[in-house]
C-alpha cells in the first residue's frame, strides 16, 4: 500500500506533465502555423514581376524616341534610310535587353513590327507610330503585347 | 463512542481520498470535453483565419498588381501556389461576386468559414470572374485584351 | 500493520491545505490555457490583412490614372465628371481614352484636389477600405496624407490630408510611397535666355491668373566682378518683398537651401511668387535686379513666363495608414 | 504523510499569480514581433526602393536634378572603393537616393553588355548588404550625345546605344 500511495502522486506528476507537454505542443503548432501567415500575401507582391515588365514596357517606350532620332541620324552621316537604320538600332536595343533579363531567369523578346508614317515618307515629322511586339515569361508569369503601340514624336 | 469521534484520522484519509480523486476527475472531465476545443479547434479557426484573409490578400493584391500593367492590346498571365488546405480543411476561391461586391471570398468546404477580402475598386472597370479550388494542381490568372 | 501505523499519522489539514493549493493552480491553469490561442487570433489575421490594404491603396493611388464612365462615354480624367467616378487614381495620364498608366509615381494636382472632395461612403468603397465580416461591411480607420520635408503638403491653400486622426494606442500599418508631385508651374531659365531692358535687371512678362505659386528658375548666370548678388523683384515698378511676397531658394540637387542673395558661379535659384500678385489676370512685367550679372539678350520684346511654363513636380511622400 | 515538496495553498496560489502574470505581461506589451511583419516590411523597403528609382527616372529633364540616364551617364567608369571612395564620380545619384530613401543603405551595381559579355560594375558601395536586403532594377539607354553632354567615361560609338542596367540594393540600417 505504501507503494501504491507513492505511485499514485507520481501518476499525478506524471499526468500534469503530460497536460504540460501537451500544451506545449499545442503551442508550437500554432506558432509554427501562425509564422506562415502572411506569407502569401508578401510573397504576391514581392515576386509577382510588376515592376520588371512595366520596366520593359516603359524603357521600350522611352527608347523607341531616341532609337527614332539616331535613326535620323545615321541616316544623315551614312547612307542607310531611316527604316533600316531604325530597324538595325533597335534589334541592338533588343539583344542587349535580353541578354541583362537573361541573367535574371528572365526571357525577353522585344521586336519591331512596323514603322507608321502617315505620307508613306520616312522623315521627321511623318513617322508618328511604331508598333513594337513586347513578350516577358519568367516560368510563372507569362506577358505579352502584341502590339504595343507607341507614340514617337519629333 | 467518544474516542470514535474524536478520532478523525480514519475520515481524514477518506475524506482526503474523495476530495483528491473528486478534483481529479473534475479537472480531467473539463481538459477531455473541452481538449478539442482548446487544442485542436481554436488553433484550427485561428489558423485558418489567418491563411484565408493572407490567400485572400495575395489574390487581391495579385490582381491590383497585374491590373496596373495590364497591355493593351496582348495579354497576361500568371501561376500562383496556394496551399491544398488550410488548417485541416479545403477551400474554394469564389471571385464571381467581384463585380458587384468589390469583394474576393474564400469559403472552406467543411465548415463554410467564409473569409473575405477587399479589391479596391478595380472590379467595376475590368470584369473579374472564376473560381478555384484548392485541391487543384494548377492556378492561374489570366487577361487576355481581345476577350 | 506498518501501514495503519501510518495512517494513524495522518493528519487531514495537509490534504485540504494541499487540495485548495492544487485547485487554485488548476483554475489558473485552465485559463491560461484558454487563454493564449485567443491571443494569436486578435493579432495577426488581422494586421496581415491591413498590411496589404495599405500596400494596395498606396499602389492604386501612385500608380493608378483612376477611370469614371457613364453609359455614353469614359475616361481617366475623372477629376472632370465627378459624379460617374468609377475608380479613383492620382497619376497624370497624358492620354485619357487609355487604362494604362505610362507615368507611375506622378501625381497630378487636380486628381489630388478632387479625391478631397470625393464623399466618405465613395471613397472607401472605391479603395476597398473596408471588411465584411458576416455581411455587414464596417469601414477600416484611415488616414492618407502628402508630406514634403515631415510637413503636409498644402495645395491651392488645402492641407492634402484624408481619413481620421491616427490613433496612438491602436496597432496601425503604414506604407509610404515616393511620388513627383505636381505643385504649380515652373519656368527654367539661363541667365542666356533672360531678357534685359535695363542693366542687370531681368525681366519676365508674367501673365496670370495662376491656381498655385508659380516659381522661376535661374541658372547658369553670367556673373561679373566682385560679390555679384540678388537685390530685389519689382512687379510692374513696386517693389516686392521678400517673404510675403515671394520666397527664394538656392538649389543643391535635390535640397533646397537658404538663399540670402549673393551669388556664386554654378548657383541654381529659385522664386516662388505668390499667386496672388497675379489675379488681375493682365501681363505684369516682373523685373529681378541683380548686382554684377551681365544679361546678355536685351529686350523688348520680353521673355513670357506663360511660354516657357511646365508643371512643377517636387519630390513628396505619400502616407497610406490603416487601422481596424 | 510526508508533505515536502507538494503543492500547498500558497505555492498554488503563487503559480497561479505568476501564471496571470506572465499572460497579461505578454498580451499587454505591443512587442510581438510576427514574421509575417518582417515580410510586410521587406515589401514596403522594395517597393520603397523601386519607387526612389522610378521618381529618378521620371524627374523632368527640366528640373533642378539630373534624372537617372544623366546620372549614369556622367559615370567615368571607376568602380567605387569601400570605404575609402563609395560613390566614384556618382555624386548625383548618390546625393538623389540618400534624399529619397533617408533611412536605408544602398548599394548600387552597373549592368551592361561589352563584347557580347555581360559586365557588372560597383558604382556605389554603402557597406556589405545587410539581411533582408532588396535588389530593384531600372535600365536607362545611353547614346554618345547623352554621355557626351554629361562628360561620362562610356566611350560609345556615335550610332551606337548602350543599354544599362541599374541595380539597386537597399537594406534598413
Amino acid at each position: 500500500m505504501e507503494d501504491l500511495r507513492k505511485d499514485t502522486s507520481g501518476q499525478w506528476i506524471a499526468l500534469s506533465g503530460l497536460v504540460i507537454s501537451l500544451i506545449i505542443i499545442g503551442l508550437a503548432v500554432l506558432a509554427n502555423q501562425a509564422a506562415l501567415a502572411g506569407y502569401h500575401s508578401s510573397n504576391a507582391a514581392l515576386e509577382f514581376p510588376k515592376e520588371n515588365i512595366r520596366e520593359l514596357n516603359q524603357h521600350t517606350r522611352d527608347n523607341a524616341q531616341t532609337i527614332k532620332d539616331m535613326a535620323f541620324y545615321m541616316n544623315s552621316t551614312t547612307n542607310e534610310t531611316v527604316p533600316v537604320a531604325f530597324e538595325q538600332l533597335f534589334d541592338n536595343y533588343s539583344t542587349q535587353m535580353q541578354k541583362l533579363y537573361a541573367v535574371h531567369g528572365e526571357v525577353v523578346d522585344v521586336s519591331l513590327v512596323s514603322i507608321n508614317s502617315t505620307t508613306g515618307n520616312y522623315t521627321m515629322e511623318d513617322i508618328d507610330m511604331v508598333f513594337v511586339n513586347i513578350t516577358y515569361d519568367d516560368g510563372r508569369t507569362h506577358y505579352s503585347a502584341e502590339p504595343e503601340i507607341i507614340e514617337v514624336m519629333e | 463512542m467518544k474516542r470514535l469521534f474524536a478520532d478523525e484520522e480514519g475520515v481524514s484519509i477518506l475524506f482526503e481520498y474523495i476530495l483528491f480523486s473528486l478534483i481529479c476527475i473534475g479537472f480531467f472531465m473539463i481538459v477531455s470535453v473541452n481538449s478539442d476545443e482548446i487544442f485542436m479547434q481554436t488553433p484550427n479557426e485561428v489558423v485558418m483565419q489567418n491563411e484565408m484573409s493572407d490567400i485572400g490578400n495575395m489574390m487581391s493584391t495579385m490582381i491590383t498588381d497585374m491590373y496596373l500593367i495590364l497591355p493593351a492590346n496582348g495579354q497576361i498571365d500568371t501561376k500562383y501556389d496556394i496551399p491544398p488546405k488550410v488548417g485541416t480543411e479545403t477551400y474554394i476561391i469564389n471571385a464571381d461576386i467581384a463585380y458587384t461586391d468589390q469583394i474576393i471570398e474564400l469559403v472552406s468546404s467543411d465548415s463554410g468559414k467564409k473569409v473575405r477580402v477587399t479589391i479596391g475598386g478595380i472590379a467595376t472597370t475590368m470584369p473579374i470572374n472564376g473560381t478555384a479550388s484548392s485541391s487543384s494542381t494548377n492556378h492561374m490568372i489570366s487577361y487576355d485584351s481581345r476577350r | 500493520m506498518a501501514y495503519i501505523l501510518e495512517m494513524i499519522d495522518e493528519k487531514g489539514q495537509i490534504a485540504v491545505d494541499f487540495l485548495l493549493g492544487i485547485s487554485l493552480f488548476l483554475i489558473a491553469l485552465t485559463f491560461t490555457v484558454q487563454f493564449i490561442p485567443g491571443m494569436f487570433i486578435s493579432g495577426s489575421a488581422g494586421e496581415s490583412s491591413l498590411d496589404y490594404t495599405a500596400y494596395r491603396t498606396a499602389t492604386v493611388l501612385v500608380e493608378d490614372t483612376g477611370w469614371w464612365g457613364n453609359s455614353t462615354s469614359s475616361g481617366t480624367d475623372w477629376e472632370e465628371h465627378p459624379v460617374s467616378i468609377m475608380r479613383i487614381g492620382l497619376a497624370v495620364d497624358d492620354d485619357p481614352s487609355s487604362k494604362l498608366t505610362n507615368t507611375p509615381n506622378l501625381i497630378s494636382r487636380n486628381k489630388t484636389l478632387e479625391m478631397m472632395n470625393v464623399d466618405e461612403k465613395t471613397f472607401i468603397e472605391m479603395m476597398g477600405l473596408y471588411n465584411n465580416v458576416d455581411d455587414t461591411p464596417f469601414s477600416y480607420g484611415y488616414n492618407i496624407s502628402f508630406k514634403q520635408n515631415g510637413n503636409v503638403l498644402m495645395l491651392n491653400n488645402t492641407s492634402i490630408v484624408r481619413g481620421q486622426i491616427i490613433p496612438n494606442y491602436q496597432e496601425s500599418t503604414k506604407i509610404t510611397r515616393i511620388v513627383l508631385m505636381e505643385k504649380g508651374t515652373i519656368a527654367s531659365f539661363t541667365g542666356d535666355n533672360l531678357t534685359s531692358e535695363l542693366a542687370n535687371t531681368a525681366t519676365i512678362n508674367v501673365t496670370g491668373p495662376f491656381e498655385e505659386n508659380i516659381t522661376i528658375r535661374i541658372s547658369d548666370l553670367n556673373l561679373t566682378g566682385s560679390s555679384p548678388m540678388f537685390l530685389n523683384a519689382s512687379l510692374e515698378g513696386t517693389t516686392l518683398t521678400r517673404a510675403s511676397n515671394y520666397t527664394m531658394w538656392k538649389m543643391d540637387g535635390w535640397d533646397k537651401e537658404p538663399f540670402n542673395g549673393s551669388l556664386s558661379s554654378g548657383d541654381i535659384i529659385s522664386f516662388d511668387f505668390d499667386k496672388e500678385l497675379f489675379s488681375t489676370g493682365t501681363e505684369c512685367r516682373l523685373d529681378l535686379e541683380f548686382i554684377n550679372v551681365s544679361l546678355p539678350t536685351p529686350g523688348p520684346p520680353f521673355t513670357k513666363y506663360n511660354n516657357e511654363s511646365a508643371p512643377y513636380y517636387e519630390p513628396a511622400y505619400l502616407v497610406v495608414e490603416v487601422w481596424q | 504523510m510526508n508533505d515536502k515538496g507538494q503543492l500547498h495553498t500558497l505555492e498554488g496560489l503563487g503559480a497561479a499569480v505568476l501564471m496571470t502574470l506572465t499572460i497579461l505581461t505578454i498580451s499587454q506589451s505591443t512587442m510581438i514581433v510576427t514574421p509575417q511583419n518582417e515580410l510586410a516590411i521587406d515589401v514596403h523597403l522594395e517597393q520603397m526602393s523601386s519607387d526612389a528609382l522610378t521618381v529618378m527616372d521620371r524627374n523632368p529633364v527640366d528640373s533642378a536634378q539630373y534624372n537617372l540616364t544623366e546620372c549614369i551617364a556622367c559615370w567615368d567608369m571607376n568602380e567605387a572603393d569601400y570605404p575609402t571612395d563609395t560613390a566614384g564620380n556618382l555624386d548625383e545619384l548618390d546625393a538623389g537616393l540618400r534624399y529619397l530613401l533617408p533611412n536605408a543603405l544602398y548599394n548600387v551595381d552597373l549592368a551592361y553588355i561589352e563584347n557580347d559579355d555581360l559586365k557588372v560594375d560597383k558604382a556605389i558601395i554603402n557597406g556589405p548588404a545587410g539581411k533582408n536586403a532588396v535588389v530593384t532594377r531600372h535600365f536607362v539607354t545611353l547614346t554618345n550625345s547623352t554621355v557626351s553632354e554629361m562628360g561620362g567615361g562610356w566611350n560609345l560609338g556615335d550610332n551606337e546605344l548602350k543599354v544599362v542596367e541599374v541595380r539597386l540594393t537597399t537594406w534598413k540600417i
